[in-house]
């Protein structure tokens, strides 16, 4: 089954990527944010039906490889 | 003096870590990132490149890598161990040095010289130097440093940082930070200051036709302090 | 699928051409023979509508090795080195899809030369996009420079130069070409020519996806309205993938396994496997489901007309197979026995044990369509007057900004500082100067390379202009003391189909060969990209020029910063005051009409191998070629540089100073002596017939010429050089 | 409000990072991966309380800027 994880900077981790498309929205005409913070996105495809053991397969490989846990954190979901 | 260039897939600065290195007097070996065991080496250096395109994060997927282990080994008990730019980024990621390397401020890859000014000598790699400011070359999409705040004052207050971007004068100053990097830091060392990762590239700099020789005193040196 | 003229003309065969592949086939052809035939016979790899016109161009010279017909062209660079080179279009593709489409090119051009078995040292691209009010510009330069980049940075491969031109011609269809120069030993190249039978054929990279399907006949058509629903066809790139592929490749090649090699380009597995054929005279059988694919339920049409990225298709010697795979497995590759070579002269595909396609391989090739088609010739335009009064307007300094501020003329370092010019530690003249230049590895020897155009000037006359931009070539490798070797070419175009267009095509092809043949300066490779046009609008006619030069002995490179104060400054070539299609007369004076300045090649050739000759002699310290902008703007270009200023002697010339120093006359070059040689250099123009005059003195941060011309390079410096970052931000 | 935009590459489209993610993975024992893609997340907070007024905002950013719709789709939900 299908399940995503959603990997995001930690709150006091610099994120240049979201200040620098949060400056281009504003120059767009997109006055009203108060803030964007880029994050990454992974749909993993996994033998395993059951959703709870999916799930933890998929948190497993956030903690070994796609995460930085020094300034990421993780949150799996079910891919919709 | 022996050394090891380790090749990762996308490395692409190996070959002139190789040239550089049997310029100034060291007996190198190219190492493959799948083998299991490192040769015996005096120092060991992780090229700069792309290693596994840069993708995920830069460095995540080498860090991973079969050789990696000794290369912690290696190091955790003593050895020399170096990592240029995507080197540097591949150290961060196996925890050997603290903080990370972020996205370039502005988002766009630099290639260009600047000064740096070394932060602190008490080091294998740069004590016994004669200047304290170098022009050294960057290239790198990725080499804005960061750490938290406690992080940043441990590495303060035990001499890691080995070097900072700033002018021709010495002057640390946000206005010669080439990538955002926190503090101006182009290069840090772990607490017992046997490895180094750091951003510059002094094996660009190694013959007067390639607009600038301050990389051969890095290595001159270098090898002077591993004798 | 039943096929029929309608289906064939959806996939942008013409009635006639559907009729006479019936004919040749003796039969209605099924789907996936109609796919093949449409990539083969589109414009993008069939050349039907520039066949007989390149054809005139001179492309055998004592250096070259391989001329056009191959992946790329090959040059001997003696001591048993050669340079493998080639510049390609990814026009299309790019104004869709910036990033992509862009780093696309990049990968498709280094697999040309890799495939020939040369490691790619130095990259070049030439890009054109709109005019820098056009809404699109900024987002379409920042795409295509982070495409290039990211593509030639990953690979590891320095970008030493190019060239970027704004026009609105280009508001609707922007130019990206890219380059490449490998360096390979004379007995270790490959060609693509298949040999022997019963050879496997093999499939390497990475694996078969639905992408790009009929890229090479989007590349063929112009863009309309319906341009959305064209986007499927976007390949993305793997410059990863790319690395170890040519590693892997370099690798196999150390050995002696390969019998050709062919990367799959435009129209993927189809033009690669019938190119090899076709040279071969030979027939391939391949097994389609031994193709790797990334997608399940493929079908034989979609597999044979994937432009998928980084796959290269291999004929081995038989039992080499193993040895072969071993390598590819090291590097993470794909691998995969396809097919074979057969005495048939048939492409014949299987799948599930079916024959799927059986087509001659010269239907496909030499009989494919060839067309001359109408063109019309260009008068060459009335020269302008221009009353004296018009210039007593103007202030020397005061255009002399505004020019240098031009985005046509302004540093493009915000551009090159985001490629790696540096890496593989050889580049000893990086983005900047006349042309880049990369050392040979472990030798004294270097390789200059440049890529030029002046689409005004082909625009305004195409015969002249086509001399122009090759002319413009030799200068930029001449000025860094490179003896110029050969060249490639990319000719962008409007539709073929459109009689002034095509007749711009004909005519700039014509000067450039007049010129590449005068100067003994062949073409060894090249590409062309028609239907560049948006409706029935179509480009300015913008032929690119990539050459290559060689160096001896690296110290002997000149580059265009002053160097000392109190040196000489002296112009060679003459000044006549050609201000028509000058950056002077469109930017300033807003005049388009007009001739472009004439090209005189035997001035050319004299006044360039003269400079040669006193580089040779270690006369000269710094050299600039005039282009753009005349002299004052090549003079301030060599002050900015060396951060040094001039001061300018008053002109002896009757025409007037603003034109001067503003004309574009052909065949000029500035250079910079020590006084005490002088008489010497003066005595070696002589002797040539080189007209040459002292133009000024070098002094200290200052360009002076009268009281009212009387500026600080630092001045200066700041239009031209925060013109193109300021606009970025 | 925050507004989170998940972007992911259309279907048919290379994902070469997730390729290499897959055979990173693999090396590193997790045998039972179908496939990996690899998307971009973006949290944005907006000046604007009404989710559905929000979404609409973000969808506009998405379409003009945050996703390539050449080879990209994109989904909008609530940050969580
Ligand atoms: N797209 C590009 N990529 C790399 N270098 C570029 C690019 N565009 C311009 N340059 C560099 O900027 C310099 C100025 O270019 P140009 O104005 O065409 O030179 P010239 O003085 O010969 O007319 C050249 O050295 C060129 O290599
Ligand atoms: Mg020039």
């Amino acid at each position: 089954m299908k399940i995503s994880a959603i990997i995001t900077l930690k709150k006091d981790v610099l994120d240049p990527q979201g200040k620098v498309i949060h400056q281009t929205l504003d120059g767009m005409g997109f006055k009203d944010i108060n803030e964007v913070r880029q994050g990454k996105y992974f749909e993993i495809d996994v033998e395993e039906n059951d959703p709870k053991k999916a799930k933890g397969i998929v948190e497993d490989m956030c903690k070994k490889l796609l995460a930085n846990l020094v300034i990421e954190n993780y949150k799996i979901i079910e891919t919709q | 003096m022996k050394s090891s260039v380790i090749t990762f897939p996308g490395s692409n600065c190996d070959r002139d870590m190789d040239v550089a290195l049997k310029k100034f007097g060291f007996k190198n070996k190219m190492v493959w990132h799948d083998d299991n065991e490192l040769p015996k080496s005096d120092l060991v250096v992780l090229p700069g490149g792309f290693s596994y395109g840069d993708y995920l994060r830069c460095g995540s997927m080498a860090s991973k890598s079969k050789i990696m282990h000794s290369v912690i080994n290696f190091a955790k008990s003593g050895g020399l161990v170096v990592g240029i730019c995507n080197g540097f980024q591949i150290l961060v990621e196996t925890g050997l040095l603290p903080g990370v390397l972020l996205r370039n401020k502005y988002l766009e890859f630099i290639c260009k010289n600047v000064f740096i000014k070394v932060g602190h000598k008490e080091n294998p790699f740069f004590k016994n130097l004669e200047k304290n400011i170098f022009e050294f070359h960057i290239a790198h999409n990725e080499g804005n440093f960061f750490c938290t705040k406690d992080q940043l004052k441990e590495i303060e207050d035990n001499k890691q940082i080995a070097i900072y971007y700033c002018d021709k004068e010495g002057h640390i100053d946000e206005q010669f930070n080439p990538n955002g990097s926190i503090k101006n830091i182009a290069g840090i060392l772990n607490k017992e200051k046997n490895v180094l990762g750091m951003m510059p590239h002094p094996e660009r700099m190694i013959d007067q036709s390639l607009s600038g020789e301050d990389g051969s005193l890095f290595f001159k040196n270098l090898i002077n302090n591993i004798k | 699928m039943l096929v029929n003229e309608k289906v064939a003309i959806e996939h942008g065969l013409k009635a006639d051409e559907y009729k006479k592949i019936c004919d040749l086939l003796k039969r209605t052809p099924n789907i996936t023979e109609l796919g093949i035939f449409s990539a083969m016979w589109n414009e993008h790899c069939s050349y039907k509508s520039s066949r007989l016109h390149l054809k005139k161009l001179p492309t055998e010279g004592k250096k070259v090795i391989q001329g056009p017909g191959e992946n790329a062209g090959v040059i001997d660079i003696e001591d048993g080195d050669a340079i493998v080179f080639k510049i390609e279009s990814h026009n299309h593709p790019s104004f869709i899809e910036p990033y992509q489409g862009a780093a696309t090119g990049v990968g498709g051009i280094m697999r040309d030369v890799f495939t020939m078995g040369a490691r790619p040292i130095a990259n070049l691209n030439s890009i054109h996009f709109g005019s820098t009010q056009n809404k699109k510009t900024k987002n379409l330069l920042r795409g295509v420079v982070h495409g290039i980049g990211g593509y030639g940075n990953c690979m590891g491969v320095p970008t030493i130069a190019g060239q970027t031109a704004f026009d609105s011609s280009y508001n609707g269809n922007i130019l990206v070409n890219a380059m490449t120069v490998g360096l390979v030993k004379k007995n270790k190249i490959f060609y693509s020519k298949a040999a022997g039978l019963d050879k496997p054929v093999i499939y390497v990279g990475s694996k078969t996806g639905r992408d790009g399907i009929h890229g090479a006949s989007m590349a063929s058509a112009s863009f309309d309205e319906k341009i959305e629903e064209k986007k499927p066809t976007v390949q993305v790139g793997d410059p990863f993938t790319e690395k170890l592929l040519l590693e892997a490749c370099l690798e196999l090649m150390a050995g002696d396994s390969i019998i050709a090699i062919q990367d799959m380009g435009a129209a993927g597995l189809t033009s690669s496997s019938i190119e090899m054929a076709s040279k071969g005279n030979l027939g391939i059988e391949i097994n389609l489901n031994k193709v790797p694919c990334r997608e399940s339920k493929m079908t034989p049409y979609e597999i044979m007309l994937s432009e998928s990225q980084e796959r290269m298709l291999i004929i081995l010697e038989n039992g080499k197979e193993n040895l072969a795979k071993k390598i590819f497995d090291k590097w993470n590759l794909d691998f995969s026995i396809i097919g074979k070579t057969t005495n048939t002269k048939n492409i014949e595909l299987f799948f599930d044990n079916k024959q799927v396609a059986n087509i001659p391989v010269s239907t496909l090739v030499e009989n494919s369509p060839m067309y001359d088609r109408k063109w019309k010739k260009a008068k060459l335009p009335k020269k302008n007057i221009i009353k004296k009064e018009v210039y007593n307007e103007f202030k020397i300094q005061d255009i002399l900004k505004k020019i240098l501020s031009n985005p046509n003329v302004c540093s493009k370092e915000w551009i090159w500082q985001q490629y790696d010019h540096t890496v593989m530690g050889d580049t000893i003249q990086k983005p900047g100067g006349d042309s880049g230049v990369v050392r040979i590895h472990g030798t004294n020897k270097a390789i200059a390379a440049t890529v030029d155009s002046s689409a005004s000037y082909c625009w305004a006359h195409p015969l002249t202009g086509g001399k122009q931009v090759v002319a413009e070539s030799w200068r930029n490798l001449i000025s860094v003391g490179a003896t110029p070797v050969a060249v490639t070419n990319c000719l962008n175009f409007g539709s073929p189909e459109n009689e002034d267009n095509m007749g711009e095509f004909v005519e700039c092809v014509q000067g450039i060969g007049e010129a590449s043949k005068y100067l003994n300066f062949p073409i060894v490779s090249g590409n062309v990209s028609f239907y560049n046009q948006t409706k029935e609008v179509g480009i300015k006619p913008t032929p690119t020029i990539g050459g290559v030069g060689l160096i001896k002995d690296y110290e002997k490179m000149v580059s265009m910063d002053f160097k000392e104060i109190d040196n000489l400054v002296l112009i060679i070539g003459k000044t006549e005051g050609h201000i028509d299609q000058s950056i002077f007369a469109r930017v300033v004076l807003d005049e388009k009409k007009g001739p472009p300045p004439e090209i005189n090649l035997f001035n050319e050739k004299n006044n360039g191998e003269s400079l040669l000759n006193l580089i040779e002699k270690d006369f000269i310290k710094s050299a600039h070629d005039v282009s753009l902008g005349g002299i004052i703007t090549a003079v301030t270009k060599m002050c900015i540089k060396g951060s040094k200023g001039i001061k300018l002697k008053k002109t002896k010339n009757l025409i007037h100073d603003i034109t001067y120093f503003f004309a574009e006359d052909q065949g000029r070059y500035i250079i910079e002596i020590s006084p005490k040689d002088l008489k010497e250099v003066t005595k070696i123009l002589n002797k040539n017939s080189v007209y040459h005059e002292e133009l000024g003195v070098i002094i200290d941060n200052k360009i002076i010429f009268n009281d009212k011309t009387n500026v600080t390079i630092d001045e200066l410096k700041s239009y031209y050089t925060n013109w193109l970052t300021d606009y970025m931000n």
